[in-house]
């Protein structure tokens, strides 16, 4: 049918823009033509890219507002860190142990995702977000006070300090309160990071267009009219904030397979990284994964563009940020904008007539 | 005694969160947004008070007073400029990011100003301390005024909103937007008049916080900012004395969690009673659950 | 045994009396009217069947069951399907997906079925495209399939709302005043689509109506509610000649 | 909508283009970057290296890592200034064997991500040597991809242990364990106190390491940690309930190992409920006399260890402190000591290990990692201070107790 190929359609030119964006990249780096700054940034923006992407499935397709999308992040980047290198030695082959890992922290995530979310889906619009950052706060406070060794006799826990987990000689801590995990083998690629992107792609699209999809979206649309039809709003709404907690549990495998320290602090998991997410989500068009796509690239590269700029570019990132938001969502722009572009178009058909 | 000192600091401390807590409600009681650069304003009400004592040479009074119409104008200009704009957007989102982009800005002006170097800021309360029960107990001047001037906010306030005109358009306004506008009242005078209002209560907490808590740098405000939003959750957003009642409520929760039950865990403990009371009372203590007309 | 029978319902809000000692009886196939001036408590009626109010008091049985108690959506799966006021639609899905959710408890596959397309995943949806596009067709909406619900013009939002209700495959259907703001050509029309809905789905249909002509014109039995109180009960043409009818409409 | 994607599209082409040409004239990017605010006498540094260089070709190219903005941009503005200080003299001294350093310094906002987008972006301007982080955290990230460069990195300030685990790091400071160790046992050597209570920041890896250190070495010295309280980065204003503890648990010495801008906060805090132990910090607490508006009254007889004291009657110090004044104005902190020490170490080792600006990266650190063991450098931090392979300084940490508002020796 023609709309079955329309979204269709819309789908795989999203597949393809990923799938070129990482050719023509691949091509630059094989050429020489990439800088180390974007090197080193390759694995990250995957990262970023998969939270957005997730995210927008919460707050575009079922529509809750959540600031703890950081906090799903950090669940699976820290059971995954922890497996990873509890298993360095068990399970030498990386490929195996990083499936392993991903698969780990993917479910975790979703676990939590789904502990988080029977209360907390009762709540409607801002009072759900403030309860999504406080748990999402909550997350990282508890990290920061875990303390986990391991030696010949199996694993210790404490909460207070490295020291009282009493371990025995040769023991070795693994998860070190503040100072996180370190030593995660750097298992995250360029290459796997892109395909986990067209996974999370595969699994959000898929999912918006089908049975389970569309109920979200009833929800989304209208919860009384869903219950009536016979929607189970509870459900459904669980259903994607799982999934959209798993796949930001796989963007915290990337990051946490990518730095060497895993640390919890306010800057990579606290609110304001779930904030700085939910700036890509609606930056990019709420509901529009390829949106999130590029507001992601544009708005990790921008920082670091404007490197040269030294003390000022904080403050232009702000500057640029406001301007964007008051240029795609003010209803005057928008109406000044389709005057332009009608005119513009207008003007484009005239003059193709007076060609022909 | 040292259960009364927690009290006393609980409350303290719950008093500023009290009074940023009424600046996030107002707005969102009118304009249905999360002003999350208010905090920033704080920090900006700070700053201009130190300067105006350490470089302008005025006395403390006439210091906090030209905070308070600094950040009154400031909170004005913000609306008219950032988030006017947006309060039609199709998405109730987008201002939301705009007043995060503001609060960016507002960081990184104060840095590129001030610097980044934490200043020390000098109490302008002159208040001494009263030390009770032999010296065992004492609480500070700052402890003192910042009670009493959350008291005599909230009541001014409340009086405000009873028994003026502008008050009463407020109501109207934070009732329905649309109704208002027919009955004849400027609903984008009082939004601005919202945040005027509420800038200057910043300013106010500004003084007041960092009296107590004399530190300021350009990130000073970002999470009692925070906090307050929690606070104003907590007592059921939207409404007056429940901004008063959740500011406390968390300040006191914030030190009993430190002295009773673990000092790491504070942030979790704060949390953690939120989300309780949220499951309890889904629009917070004294918010009204309104249920959807079908 | 009737389709539909309730007895003694009533709900308070506070200290008001919304809905009291309400009872009805509903015939299998019957097209039934619910009238009364505003404020009357035909609504909240409505969402006492429907589960989205529980009654303080009273029974309803549908089909012998006694479905008080139970939520939106089980009511529902149980057979009472509707409409509202205040229209509301899937607006940001499309006219065909708004039926396809309409379908959702009749065409079934797994999540992961349809993350993964397994092959159920595009059977399932090949059948319910086709009952979509047959039930929109009766409504004459089949044109507008790709069209987001919330561009469709006013009335045929309205048709659409009862072509979802008409999805979930009910027994009864509630329509809650399906022709408020519709021009005369556009009521008639309406009108036969009801009593076509009626005819050839064999369902029984229960409406909210302001518009006389339309009551009139198709119901078979109607039930006047005044101050949450049922006024009359019976016949269309004996009950809208109630001078006890009259007074409460034209006032004293 | 279409002009919306327009605007996208040029705005994505115009910055690709940006970090594709950005990477090809690193050098002249660097000037803004690493001399955009400091005074106009700092500008002079760079500027001239820019002009000799070019001519001969070659310069070395030494990066630096810290923040500038964020909530630790402090250290990160005390690091820059006294390395680009460092730096200025050199040059004006003719450089190394007359070839003149050319210095760039970047942000990393105190994060560990942006700390390892900073050092790539060295990398492509063509950094030879590193000095940096700052900070612990980031700069433990910093030396995993270092390491796997070969590239050398000498931190002035990066404390925790794993900051140096790679044989390529060095550093300039003490290390967490090693001042929380120190700590203990001059307290309990010198019989400070028999109850000692420990307010730290369980949120901070620098904070909990020095804590941990110093827990372990109370057991062997003859005092009682009769509380240990923590404090949150989210959670750092009010500090109350933590003096309450410590002081219900009658400490007569309360130990802050971390950095000053929360010590004030302790102290006035502390003050404001009649208590009064003797408070004892490490090097973070160094700057708490610069803190504008401080009350220094709040601060007598503060004690801190630090291994660097602006107010000594040596010579260097005293020359330091006030060229320092001069360009930057204020006081240096330890911090701005430890790269001003950092930049020296790197001249001293580029001269012992004979590396010339020609040299790729990873043939400078191996000749600067065999050199760093040799060389003894009278810097502002430290008479004859030497490195052992494993990165650490020799050093003797110095107790500094504030009297009168001012810093003074204690030994």
């Amino acid at each position: 049918m023609k709309k079955m190929s329309k979204t269709t359609r819309s789908n795989l030119i999203t597949y393809l823009m990923v799938i070129v964006i990482f050719a023509v990249v691949q091509i630059m780096v094989s050429t020489g033509h990439v800088s180390s700054l974007l090197q080193g940034l390759l694995v990250p923006l995957c990262a970023y890219v998969i939270l957005a992407v997730s995210l927008n499935l919460t707050v575009g397709i079922l529509g809750e507002l959540s600031l703890g999308h950081a906090g799903f992040m950090c669940v699976g980047a820290f059971t995954s860190a922890f497996f990873s290198k509890c298993a360095v030695e068990a399970i030498p082959a990386a490929g195996v142990r990083y499936f392993l890992a991903l698969l780990i922290g993917a479910a975790a995530a979703g676990i939590c995702g789904i502990l988080i979310g029977i209360p907390v889906l009762r709540l409607k619009g801002d009072y759900l977000a403030i309860v999504t950052l406080a748990f999402g706060e909550i997350i990282k406070n508890i990290v920061n006070i875990l303390f986990i060794g391991r030696d010949d006799k199996g694993f210790h826990f404490s909460t207070k300090d490295s020291m009282s987990l009493g371990l025995e000689e040769g023991g070795k801590v693994i998860v070190n309160g503040p100072q996180g995990i370190t030593g995660t083998p750097k298992d995250s690629t360029f290459v796997v990071g892109v395909i986990l992107i067209l996974v999370t792609l595969f699994v959000v699209l898929n999912l918006m267009h089908s049975r389970s999809g569309r109920a979200i979206m009833a929800i989304r649309d209208n919860r009384i009219a869903a219950e009536s039809v016979g929607i189970n709003i509870t459900k459904y709404k669980l259903m994607a904030f799982s999934i959209s907690a798993a796949l930001a549990g796989v963007a915290g495998v990337i990051y946490a397979h990518n730095l060497a320290t895993l640390t919890a602090q306010p800057k990579n998991f606290g609110y304001n990284m779930s904030i700085m997410i939910l700036v890509f989500v609606v930056l990019g068009g709420i509901g529009n994964m390829r949106g999130s796509i590029i507001a992601a690239i544009i708005l990790t590269l921008l920082p670091e563009l404007l490197r040269g700029l030294s003390d000022y570019r904080m403050l232009i990132y702000a500057v640029v940020l406001i301007v964007m938001m008051l240029f795609n969502w003010s209803p005057k722009a928008i109406e000044w904008r389709e005057k332009y572009s009608a005119r513009f178009r207008r003007k484009n058909g005239k003059s193709a007539k007076e060609a022909a | 005694m040292s259960f009364i000192s927690y009290l006393v600091n609980g409350i303290s401390l719950g008093s500023v969160y009290a009074i940023i807590a009424l600046g996030y409600t107002m707005v969102y009681g009118i304009a249905k947004m999360l002003n999350f650069a208010h905090g920033d304003v704080i920090m900006v009400g700070a700053y201009v008070v130190m300067t105006a004592i350490a470089s302008g040479g005025l006395p403390p009074a006439a210091a906090v007073l030209l905070a308070v119409v600094f950040c009154t104008i400031l909170g004005v200009v913000i609306e008219s400029v950032a988030y006017r704009p947006l309060l039609n957007a199709a998405s109730s989102l987008a201002v939301l990011i705009t007043a995060i982009g503001v609060s960016y800005l507002l960081q990184n002006v104060a840095l590129l100003v001030f610097g980044a170097n934490t200043k020390s800021f000098s109490s302008v309360v002159p208040v001494p301390a009263l030390v009770l029960a032999g010296g065992s107990l004492t609480i500070s001047g700052e402890t003192i005024v910042t009670i009493v001037s959350c008291i005599v906010i909230m009541a001014g306030l409340t009086l405000f909103i009873k028994k003026t005109k502008a008050g009463q358009a407020m109501l109207a306004v934070s009732e329905d937007k649309g109704a208002a506008q027919l009955m004849g009242i400027n609903v984008n005078g009082t939004i601005a008049l919202t945040f005027a209002i509420g800038s200057a209560l910043a300013a106010v907490a500004g003084v007041l916080l960092c009296s107590a808590y004399p530190s300021l740098n350009p990130y000073t405000g970002a999470m009692p900012g925070i906090k307050a939003f929690v606070a104003a959750v907590f007592g059921g957003i939207g409404s007056i004395p429940g901004a008063l009642i959740g500011g406390i409520l968390l300040g006191v929760i914030e030190i009993f969690g430190k002295a009773y039950i673990s000092s790491q865990m504070a942030d979790a403990i704060v949390f953690g009673v939120l989300i309780i009371v949220l499951i309890v009372k889904p629009a917070g203590i004294l918010g009204k659950n309104i249920q959807e007309k079908v | 045994m009737a389709l539909l029978e309730v007895n003694n319902l009533g709900i308070s809000f506070g200290g008001l009396r919304a809905v009291n000692e309400f009872h009805l009886k509903i015939e299998k196939g019957c097209l039934y009217g619910l009238i009364g001036p505003n404020g009357a408590g035909k609504t909240t009626v409505f969402n006492l069947l429907t589960g989205v109010y529980k009654p303080n008091e009273g029974v309803i049985l549908l089909d012998g069951e006694n479905i008080v108690g139970k939520k939106t959506i089980d009511i529902n799966k149980a057979g009472i399907a509707r409409t509202f006021q205040n229209i509301r639609l899937f607006k940001d899905l499309s006219v065909l997906d708004n039926v396809k959710a309409g379908l959702h408890n009749h065409y079934k596959y797994s999540t992961l079925e349809g993350i993964f397309r397994l092959p159920k995943y595009f059977k399932v949806e090949k059948a319910m495209d086709e009952r979509a596009m047959e039930l929109l067709s009766v409504f004459d909406l089949d044109k507008e399939a790709d069209t987001l619900a919330a561009n469709l013009p006013y009335g045929k939002q309205r048709k659409l709302e009862i072509t979802r209700a008409l999805a979930t495959e009910p027994k009864l259907m509630l329509l809650d005043e399906p022709a408020a703001g519709m021009n005369p050509n556009e009521t008639r029309e309406l009108m036969e689509t009801i009593r076509f809905v009626r005819d050839e789905f064999h369902m029984t249909i229960l409406l909210i109506e302001h518009d006389m002509k339309l009551v009139s014109g198709i119901c078979e039995e109607l039930t006047v509610l005044n101050f949450g109180e049922v006024l009359a009960q019976g016949d269309t043409s004996d009950v809208l000649n109630n001078p006890e009818v009259i007074k409460a409409y034209l006032g004293e | 909508m279409k002009m919306r994607k327009v605007m996208s599209a040029l705005l994505v082409a115009a910055m690709t283009t940006a970090l594709m040409t950005g990477c090809g004239s690193g050098s002249g990017s660097s000037d803004s970057g690493a001399a955009s605010d400091s005074g106009s006498t700092a500008d002079t540094g760079s500027d001239s290296a820019e002009d000799s260089g070019s001519d001969e070709g070659g310069k070395f190219k030494i990066g630096g890592i810290g923040p500038v903005t964020g909530g630790a941009a402090v250290y990160g503005e005390a690091v820059k200034n006294g390395a680009e200080l460092a730096v200025k003299e050199i040059n004006e001294a003719g450089g190394i064997d007359g070839v003149e350093i050319d210095f760039n310094y970047q942000d990393d906002e105190h994060d560990p991500e942006k700390a390892v987008n900073a050092y790539n972006t060295l990398k492509d301007w063509g950094m030879q040597a590193l000095l940096g982080t700052v900070t612990s955290a980031p700069c433990v990230a910093v030396s995993e991809v270092s390491q796997a460069d070969n590239m050398f990195m000498l931190t002035p300030s990066g404390t925790a242990v794993e900051c140096v685990q790679y044989d390529n790091a060095f550093r300039v400071c003490f290390s967490d364990p090693m001042q929380g160790l120190e700590s203990a046992k001059y307290i309990g050597e010198n019989g400070l106190a028999k109850k000692v209570a420990v307010i730290y920041d369980s949120s901070d890896v620098y904070s909990t390491g020095i804590y941990e250190a110093f827990a372990k070495e109370a057991e062997n010295q003859d005092f009682e940690i009769v509380a240990a309280e923590a404090f949150t980065a989210e959670a750092k204003t009010d500090f109350s309930v933590q003096l309450q503890k410590a002081k219900d648990g009658g400490a007569e010495l309360v130990f802050l190992p971390f950095y000053y801008t929360e010590a004030s906060l302790v102290l006035k805090q502390a003050a404001g409920m009649n208590f009064t132990p003797i408070f004892f910090g490490c090097d973070g607490m160094d700057g708490i006399l610069a803190v504008e508006g401080f009350d220094v009254e709040l601060a007598n007889n503060l004690m801190f260890m630090s291994p660097f004291t602006p107010t000594s009657e040596d010579e260097a110090i005293q020359k330091f402190v006030k060229d320092y004044d001069a360009a930057y104005g204020g006081t240096p902190n330890q911090f701005a000591a430890d790269a001003y020490d950092g930049i020296y170490a790197i001249k001293a080792a580029i001269e012992e290990g004979g590396v010339t600006s020609d040299m790729a990266p990873s043939d400078v650190c191996d000749a600067m990692k065999a050199a760093m063991v040799e060389i003894s450098i009278d810097g502002v931090t430290a008479k004859g201070l030497t490195w052992e392979a494993s990165g650490e300084p020799s050093k003797e940490p110095m107790v500094v107790k504030i009297e009168n508002g001012d810093y003074a020796v204690v030994e």
